[in-house]
């Protein structure tokens, strides 16, 4: 039978979160082609947008794909790229970042960003009382970043729990744990520190420790669910007590999706919202892939 | 008998790059992929034709990525706001098009002027325009992304997407600025200028040549080349963030001295570079052919290849060790 | 009839050495003797081989056939400047200093005196000043290479050739930009090395000072050796023929009257700059104006700010009666003013470009017709500069950094004359021409003048000044202590006022 | 008289801002935050020390972020590995030191040989150089982190976290790498080999110096230096992975060119060098002492800053610009 080719388009990972997307990505590729002799999955990462909008050129004109799985690395500059793909005639999956323009995609698959914020922000806000002080660790500076800051901000309004200040440490350890250290130095009082992602968490405690400024009930809340941290919520540490989820196997669901799509018999289409679950010691054991770069 | 091999360094190495491709998969060669390799190599290349009357002149653009990506952002933010007296026809991209190309020429002025006025190294300057631009397009996106009215994206769309004979319309800019670049280069006094005041300065002030004005003339160029890059980039992705452009100051100039231009500056080739952008270009095609390799591993192979490909090039030049200084 | 030389031991022979580049033959079987304790002088015309030669005797060429003898034994010289090692230094035509460094670093460059690895700097500072002291000049240690007169340069590769324990030395024209008393003073420096023993070759145009210096004396002609003989059997016409291959008339061409009512086509007044106070003087249509004094009097200096290389701090210039300060040397040359540099290695010539580029690059609006460059007029000029000035290469695309010294010198003037201009300040003219060309570009001058151009001569070797001048303008730390006219002009007059014994009172 | 401006305006430079952060918060003179700027300058000083000995010699070298990634990477394999038999003590760190120290020179050698034997330019060099280590971390670590053993990082950490004499550890590490460097660069032979290589290759050749092999020793030097920032660096974190070094090329030759040494070769400053490195930690440090700027404006405030404080410092270049070739 003619083998059915399918694309799978992703930045490449410059951060653990887009490792374990990529972890998973080819984990799928294994199962699904092992499974499907007639399958093949062609996995490409690009390293900026530009990139990938040539890479998703070379899927259609070099591999003739006949479906396309693609992360988009924004939203903005690959809806015209992936509309070009659409109009070959291939399936199209969207994965994570929603293109600008409705109706191209043919399933969606995706995390919640403005939830994740929103998640953490209940936490917190669980945790915290009126007149005391937190501190935000920032992202790269993108839309993501944007609507987890925003509704982060939205959810914490009224609360009369004091946002210090915010700065991106660019989900890098290296920038959190810089970011974390002037403002320990600049601000004497911090109650809780919203880190937004497990790498720039990590920074932010080893800042922390280094300051001594670990007790006191101080808590750091990433997100993401990096393995370590979620064995580490596991065994009960009390400096990052839960983490929100925003799983990188989302990339695996949508392949398998896009696979049923023309394996199975029914018409396959639709949006997959996956939560951005709290992840706590109750749970924690369920969200655990110690095989997993991420 | 020297200068055939210099001329032909790149022209081998990129002619290698084409049999590997062909024989990894037949379909490299295809019409449609080629244009696909051309259209991409147009905004690189126009860039590094820039590029190198600067390098020529013993000068270095750092900032060419970021400025591309601030005046994309500029552009959209002028044309979506023109679009409500404008509407979203000619007129708007034009004018669109207006605006980036006086803020290349403004851009370029600028570390021109920092350079030879401010008398600051132009790695330094191009550094600090580099951080700059890059941030100035994150505030302007509020961190997020530029998008153009998917109004004026239908106008708009055929500088990209568009084809004349057959050939894309980024293609005919690419060559068109090739083709002045060449002439300006080898043609005029402009470009025997460049060439002086790279190979010795001194020598360039002692022969009449105004020095600061011509070092500030190939910025200048090189914003009016980023601004042409940037017109016909636009339309592709219809947005800009501040991910555009990162990087391309690195390939620009990996394409001008891929293509034989001498990093120090005195001796620029604009052939070579043209097929500098293509060699990269191709390189980066290459790779998404097959998935015999490690996605990671990608680096690896592009190190390997441009390092292999400059090293094919130089090799010869062994011969024509004794005439090196 | 040639080479009387009883059988004394020899220390470097070279022995029927040819020498092509690539294709280019430069060099015939030419052989030649060095003995210790001697002066050996090679002399020959601009090009005919004898950097190349001395290249080869120190290594830094590979003969292309023929034997190189040390001590009598046949050797392969270590490249790059290895031959120190066994003895043999040599100091290039071009200065081979790097700009950046102090002069105690150059000196010491490649065999730093060190002590457990470190350097040892007050020792070798204080070597470096023994050495200057030496050769009588006032130089500091660590002053850095690229803020000195070319001169001054010149002076810092003799100390530096004359620290080296040398067993042979060999200079490639080391006094063409030295003046006589520089010179004096660096041959006693030559004396006392020869009675030690030191073998010295040295390479010069200056044919009285091969006379005055030299124990014998190797002529080469277009590659060929011509003969080896003891100096005190030629006088410096016999020289001249032998390198020339004929008989040379009068050097200095016949002078023409000067119009004394002639306009005034450049009036400086009061002009002070960098190195420069209160400097007056004008200059008439036609006329040739030398300029005389010491190393670092201020001589170019005066005309770097004239011509907009140099800010000036006040005084007034007139161009045709009309006060004007030109920004830089374009506008300068618009006016009619060429200036040419001495320093032709760091000033003058694109070393890794070929001829054409460099000839028109100083006129180069010139050659736009329809904002491109009309290359074939720029073939035409070059083919009519190679005439006019007698530039020889044997490979026509050859870079100019691979020229030989005379011929860069004259492609340096072509290139300033590209520009027609009506004032020519050229800084010293014959730096590095053999006497034949020497005379072509004195009558070349001449008849410059003669159609109503106005010469000005900065030059270091007074008979030159002497015998084509008008007038001479001396100047001294940087201020002009005389003008002579007519018999005024002489040694003995030019050497008082620029030893500061004499001056003119203002006025 | 120049050379006090020359080695003054860096100081100067960073004394403003110095002054600058203690009018924005007077918490920036703290002894915490002095402790944390000096010690996180230790990272691109050292390996700015390096880089300040390959530009003065007329080289450049881009791959010393990924090459930090990769030794980094590769310094964790092995000590993670080497804990089943040598258990988490003082020999697995010292085996990870020293594969670490042998990493550095071999890619520093690598480097070199390729610029010198191979006749590449050293941008064409250490721009592949750069992808392929970047790639190699990537690849080792799957795209993602490569973390160290907790058991070991208990013994590694006061390489970090320790302090001797109120100073940090790595702060010494940098005091001694600077004085090393200044030693090496002003009282020895060697030093001065760079900067007549730097000045005019062909004056170094004819002095009989050993061109490529200093020149490649420059490399290894910068190699050496970058495994000691690593070895540093790791106890961190203790991790590495794709983004670890992304841009400490482009801050390392900052520093070098901030502290006046001349890209074009042939004359370096250690001292401005390690100033050069403080004045970027601290325009980072002071930007986040602040909230009056947009986030976003952040690398337009850097940029501004460095264009500044070079410009301070070259400006009384003006006055000995006769001196200038
Ligand atoms: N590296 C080189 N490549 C090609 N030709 C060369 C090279 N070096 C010298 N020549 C040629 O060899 C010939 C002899 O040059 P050389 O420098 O030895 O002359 P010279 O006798 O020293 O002249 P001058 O008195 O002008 O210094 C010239 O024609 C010159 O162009
Ligand atoms: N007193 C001085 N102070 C500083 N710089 C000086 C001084 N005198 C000369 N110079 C510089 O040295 C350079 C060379 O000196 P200048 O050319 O004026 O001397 P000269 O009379 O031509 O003698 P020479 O034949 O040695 O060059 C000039 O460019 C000038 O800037
Ligand atoms: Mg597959
Ligand atoms: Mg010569």
């Amino acid at each position: 039978a003619e083998t059915i080719k399918i694309g799978v388009s992703y930045p490449t990972p410059t951060h653990a979160w887009a490792a374990g997307m990529n972890w998973h990505a080819e984990q799928a590729e294994k199962r699904l082609e092992a499974l499907y002799p007639d399958i093949d999955l062609i996995l490409i990462n690009s390293p900026d947008p530009n990139a990938q909008a040539s890479a998703l050129e070379d899927l259609v004109s070099v591999h003739k794909i006949d479906a396309l799985v693609v992360l988009p690395f924004e939203s903005e500059p690959l809806t015209d790229p992936v509309l070009n793909v659409k109009k070959t005639g291939a399936l199209i999956t969207v994965v994570d970042r929603g293109l600008s323009q409705p109706g191209i995609e043919d399933i969606y698959v995706a995390g919640n960003n403005p939830e994740l914020g929103r998640v953490s922000a209940v936490y917190m806000k669980g945790r915290l009382t009126s007149g005391d002080n937190i501190v935000v660790l920032r992202g790269i500076p993108t839309i993501i970043d944007n609507e987890r800051f925003d509704a982060f901000m939205a959810e914490m309004e009224g609360t009369g729990i004091n946002i210090l200040d915010h700065k991106h440490a660019n989900w890098n350890r290296d920038d959190g744990f810089e970011v974390m250290q002037d403002f320990l130095s600049r601000f004497p009082d911090i109650d809780a520190v919203w880190a937004q992602d497990d790498d720039i968490a990590i920074g932010v405690v080893a800042a922390l420790k280094q300051a001594g400024r670990d007790g006191d009930g101080m808590f750091v809340v990433g997100g993401a669910g990096m393995k370590e941290t979620i064995k580490s919520i596991m065994d009960g540490d009390t400096l990052v007590p839960v983490d929100v989820l925003y799983p990188p196997s989302m990339i695996a669901t949508a392949m398998d999706v896009t696979v049923a799509a023309f394996k199975s018999n029914g018409p396959v289409a639709g949006r997959y919202i996956l939560g951005a679950t709290l992840i706590t010691p109750e749970n924690a054991a369920s969200f655990y892939f110690p095989d997993s770069p991420f | 008998m020297r200068f055939d091999i210099k001329t032909a360094g790149p022209a081998i190495a990129l002619f290698l790059l084409c049999i590997i491709g062909f024989l990894l998969n037949p379909a490299f060669l295809s019409e449609g992929n080629l244009t696909n390799l051309l259209t991409r190599s147009a905004f690189i290349g126009i860039i590094a034709v820039g590029a190198t009357f600067v390098i020529t002149a013993g000068g270095i653009d750092l900032s060419v990525g970021s400025m591309a990506a601030a005046i994309a952002g500029v552009m959209i933010i002028i044309m979506n706001a023109a679009m409500e007296t404008l509407g979203p026809g000619l007129a708007t991209v034009l004018l669109g098009g207006g605006c980036s190309i006086l803020l290349g020429l403004g851009a370029g002025w600028i570390n021109g002027v920092l350079t030879t006025k401010g008398k600051i190294e132009a790695f330094i300057v191009t550094l600090g325009t580099m951080g700059i631009y890059r941030s100035l397009v994150t505030y302007f996106a509020d961190g997020g992304t530029l998008s153009l009215d998917f109004a004026i994206r239908g106008t708009y769309r055929p500088v990209y997407y568009g084809s004349v004979l057959g050939l894309p319309a980024p293609v005919w800019v690419f060559i068109a600025v090739s083709i002045c670049g060449w002439l300006l280069m080898n043609r005029t006094a402009f470009g025997r200028y460049c060439t002086a005041i790279g190979s010795n300065e001194s020598v360039a002030r002692y022969s009449a040549i105004k020095v600061d004005r011509i070092k500030t003339m190939t910025y200048v160029i090189q914003g009016l080349c980023v601004s042409l890059a940037t017109i016909i980039y636009v339309p592709r992705l219809g947005s800009a963030s501040a991910s555009t452009g990162v990087m391309w100051e690195l390939e620009a100039i990996a394409a001008v001295i891929i293509g034989g231009t001498v990093l120090k500056g005195g001796y620029g080739r604009i052939g070579g570079t043209i097929l500098g952008a293509l060699i990269l270009t191709t390189i980066g095609n290459i790779l998404n052919f097959t998935d015999l390799i490690s996605n990671y591993l990608n680096g690896t192979m592009q190190g390997l290849i441009i390092i292999i490909a400059v090293w094919l090039q130089r090799g010869d030049w062994g011969k024509a060790k004794a005439s090196k200084s | 009839m040639f080479d009387e030389t009883p059988e004394t031991a020899t220390v470097l022979k070279a022995d029927h050495i040819s020498k092509s580049f690539g294709a280019v033959p430069v060099l015939f079987s030419v052989s030649m003797e060095i003995h210790p304790g001697e002066v050996h002088a090679l002399i020959g015309e601009n090009g005919a081989g004898k950097s190349t030669l001395m290249k080869i005797l120190s290594g830094f060429h590979a003969p292309t056939s023929g034997r190189i003898l040390f001590d009598g034994v046949e050797v392969v010289l270590p490249p790059d400047g290895e031959a120190e090692t066994l003895g043999i230094v040599l100091i290039h035509q071009e200065l081979n200093l790097a700009e950046q460094m102090t002069v105690e670093e150059n000196i010491f460059l490649g065999r730093e005196l060190t002590h457990r690895g470190l350097l040892q700097r007050d020792k070798m500072r204080e070597k470096v000043s023994g050495y200057l002291q030496d050769i009588g000049v006032d130089i500091s240690p660590s002053a850095r290479i690229s803020d000195l007169s070319i001169a001054e340069k010149q002076m810092v590769e003799v100390a530096k050739a004359i620290s080296r324990n040398a067993r042979v030395l060999i200079m490639d024209e080391p006094t063409a930009v030295l003046t006589e008393a520089e010179t004096e003073l660096f041959f006693r420096q030559v004396e006392r090395l020869k009675s030690k023993g030191v073998a010295i070759v040295f390479v010069s145009h200056k044919l009285s000072e091969v006379k005055q210096i030299a124990d014998r004396v190797t002529i080469l002609r277009d590659g060929q050796w011509i003969g080896s003989q003891k100096a005190e059997l030629l006088t410096p016409d016999a020289m001249a023929q032998m390198m020339v291959g004929r008989e040379l008339s009068d050097l200095y061409p016949p002078m023409h009257e000067a119009d004394v009512d002639a306009v005034r086509v450049l009036e400086v007044r009061d002009l002070c700059a960098k190195g420069v106070h209160d400097v007056s003087f004008d200059l008439r249509q036609g006329e040739i104006l030398g300029f005389s004094g010491l190393i670092g009097a201020g001589r170019s200096a005066v005309f770097e700010a004239i011509c907009g290389l140099e800010p000036i701090a006040s005084g007034q210039i007139l161009v045709d009666g009309v006060e004007t300060r030109f920004a830089d040397v374009a506008e300068a040359r618009d006016a009619g003013l060429a200036y040419l540099t001495k320093d032709r290695k760091a000033k003058g010539l694109l070393l890794d470009k070929q001829m054409r580029p460099n000839l028109t690059l100083f006129s180069l609006p010139k050659f736009i017709r329809r904002f491109g460059l009309d290359v074939a007029a720029e073939e035409a000029a070059l083919e009519r500069a190679i005439r006019r000035f007698d530039i020889r290469t044997r490979d026509a695309n050859i870079k100019v950094g691979d020229m030989s010294g005379g011929n860069q010198q004259k492609l340096l003037l072509a290139k300033v004359m590209e520009s027609e201009p009506r004032i020519v300040i050229i800084d010293e003219p014959t730096r590095g021409i053999d006497v034949g060309t020497k005379q072509q570009i004195y009558h070349f001058i001449a008849a410059l003048a003669a159609e109503g151009v106005s010469v000005v001569i900065i030059s270091s070797e007074m008979p030159e000044v002497i015998g084509i001048s008008h007038r001479v303008v001396v100047m001294r730390e940087g201020q002009v202590m005389g003008v002579l006219t007519g018999d005024d002009i002489n040694e003995n007059e030019i050497v008082r006022y620029a030893a500061g014994l004499k001056r003119e009172s203002k006025g």
